[in-house]
């Protein structure tokens, strides 16, 4: 599964994305973040206050309890700020 | 048509796409970008726009097509651009035409504020404050929502 | 700044000298109407517009005037032709910057709104059904109207 | 007393402007188009339906029961359509 993070996500994490293989029981993005935040400090504080958290599943907007599968192109970001 | 580029863009040759060689076109609405040289107390040296290529062309793909459904429109063009800019540099340029000038200014209106908090942009901000991401603003989401009310053909949310 | 004339004007050159060395401001709206070539029923081959001389100048200087009255605004363009226009030939420019997005956009919509009904124009079609005045739409009346229920300061008459 | 005509109001009338010199009891733009009806069919065909007619004195804009005076510049005109 590629995870993509941009913005402040992309800061703290300190990667732009990456290659991963959650556990089975990993069935959602909210399931995603909560694994994710197992893998450190930086994962931790990125996703410390799920509410400024948006996602996308395969360049689609999606709620966090949208389901995730092998294979989906997962991306966590701040609200967006185009214009 | 959307374009997402680095480079920045020549607004009269891009405007003049949009009216060259049609008669039927009575109006034309267009909206700059551009970046300034404050924010809050700070001043700024420099703003770095970061995207998710490929989400970038499909979100703002969606946004002219949510356009076109709401109003009669004969063209769209929306260029934004991305990566490093400084005060005074041009962000995004919003162009609509249509025969009609109320058609052309609540889609060109209606573009720009779904653009602020639907498309996949972030905005890094550095000068006398340090590097700053830019937060998400509650009144872009506000300016976003007042078209939410009325799905299709809505003529103008001014008008009741 | 206020420009009546006969001459065509050049977009891009016209709102270039808006922003030019300006980094405090974020948001460039314009209007651009254009000669169409369908009236009703009618092919138009031509528009003639004819002014008031004089008037014309004081009642877009008041209009600019009543936008900046409104609306946080850096600066303001009108440009509006008189004379012989074909289709696909520029009417008018109208143009605001400001530092936010809201009030270029609002104001450049009032702008267009009271020209429509508050500047001294009259214009003549002609075409297949012969040389005709254009009447004054009822929907234009209303669409200058609308703006005026909040008289000053006021930020946006789409928010309620 | 200048007057001076626009649009259709100047078509039906023939001319663009004149100089007048109406009765001294011409006092309003009101009493002025009473006047002027009297002086031709052109001015009759201008004047029928005042509801669509427009006036302005000096260059501002005027209600027909503004008051007029010698020197002063009238203009009469339809609704504009600017833009």
């Amino acid at each position: 599964m590629q995870v993509l993070y941009f913005g402040w996500v992309r800061s703290k994490i300190g990667v732009p994305g990456e290659d991963i293989r959650p556990p089975a029981d990993v069935a959602t993005i909210a399931d995603l973040i909560v694994w994710l935040k197992g893998r450190g400090h930086g994962y931790a504080e990125a996703f410390r206050d799920l509410s400024i958290v948006r996602a996308a599943v395969n360049q689609e907007m999606a709620q966090l309890d949208a389901p995730i599968r092998a294979g989906d192109e997962v991306a966590l970001f701040p609200p967006m700020t185009g214009g | 048509m959307i374009k997402v580029q680095a480079e920045d863009f020549d607004i009269g040759a891009a405007l003049a796409t949009l009216t060259a060689g049609k008669t039927h076109v009575g109006a034309l609405a267009s909206f700059v970008g551009l970046v300034r040289d404050i924010a809050g107390e700070h001043r700024i040296a420099s703003m770095t726009l970061e995207h998710y290529p490929g989400m970038t062309e499909r979100a703002l793909a969606g946004i002219e097509a949510e356009a076109r459904a709401r109003w009669p429109l004969d063209d769209v063009l929306i260029v934004h651009r991305y990566g490093r800019l400084e005060p005074g540099d041009r962000i995004v340029l919003v162009a609509t035409t249509s025969a009609h000038r109320d058609a052309a200014m609540n889609a060109c209106h209606f573009l720009i504020d779904w653009l602020k908090t639907k498309a996949p942009f972030w905005k890094l901000e550095d000068g006398s404050g340090g590097a700053a991401w830019v937060a998400a603003r509650d009144s872009d989401d506000d300016a976003a929502e007042r078209w939410q009310t009325s799905p299709t053909a809505q003529k103008s949310p001014t008008s009741t």
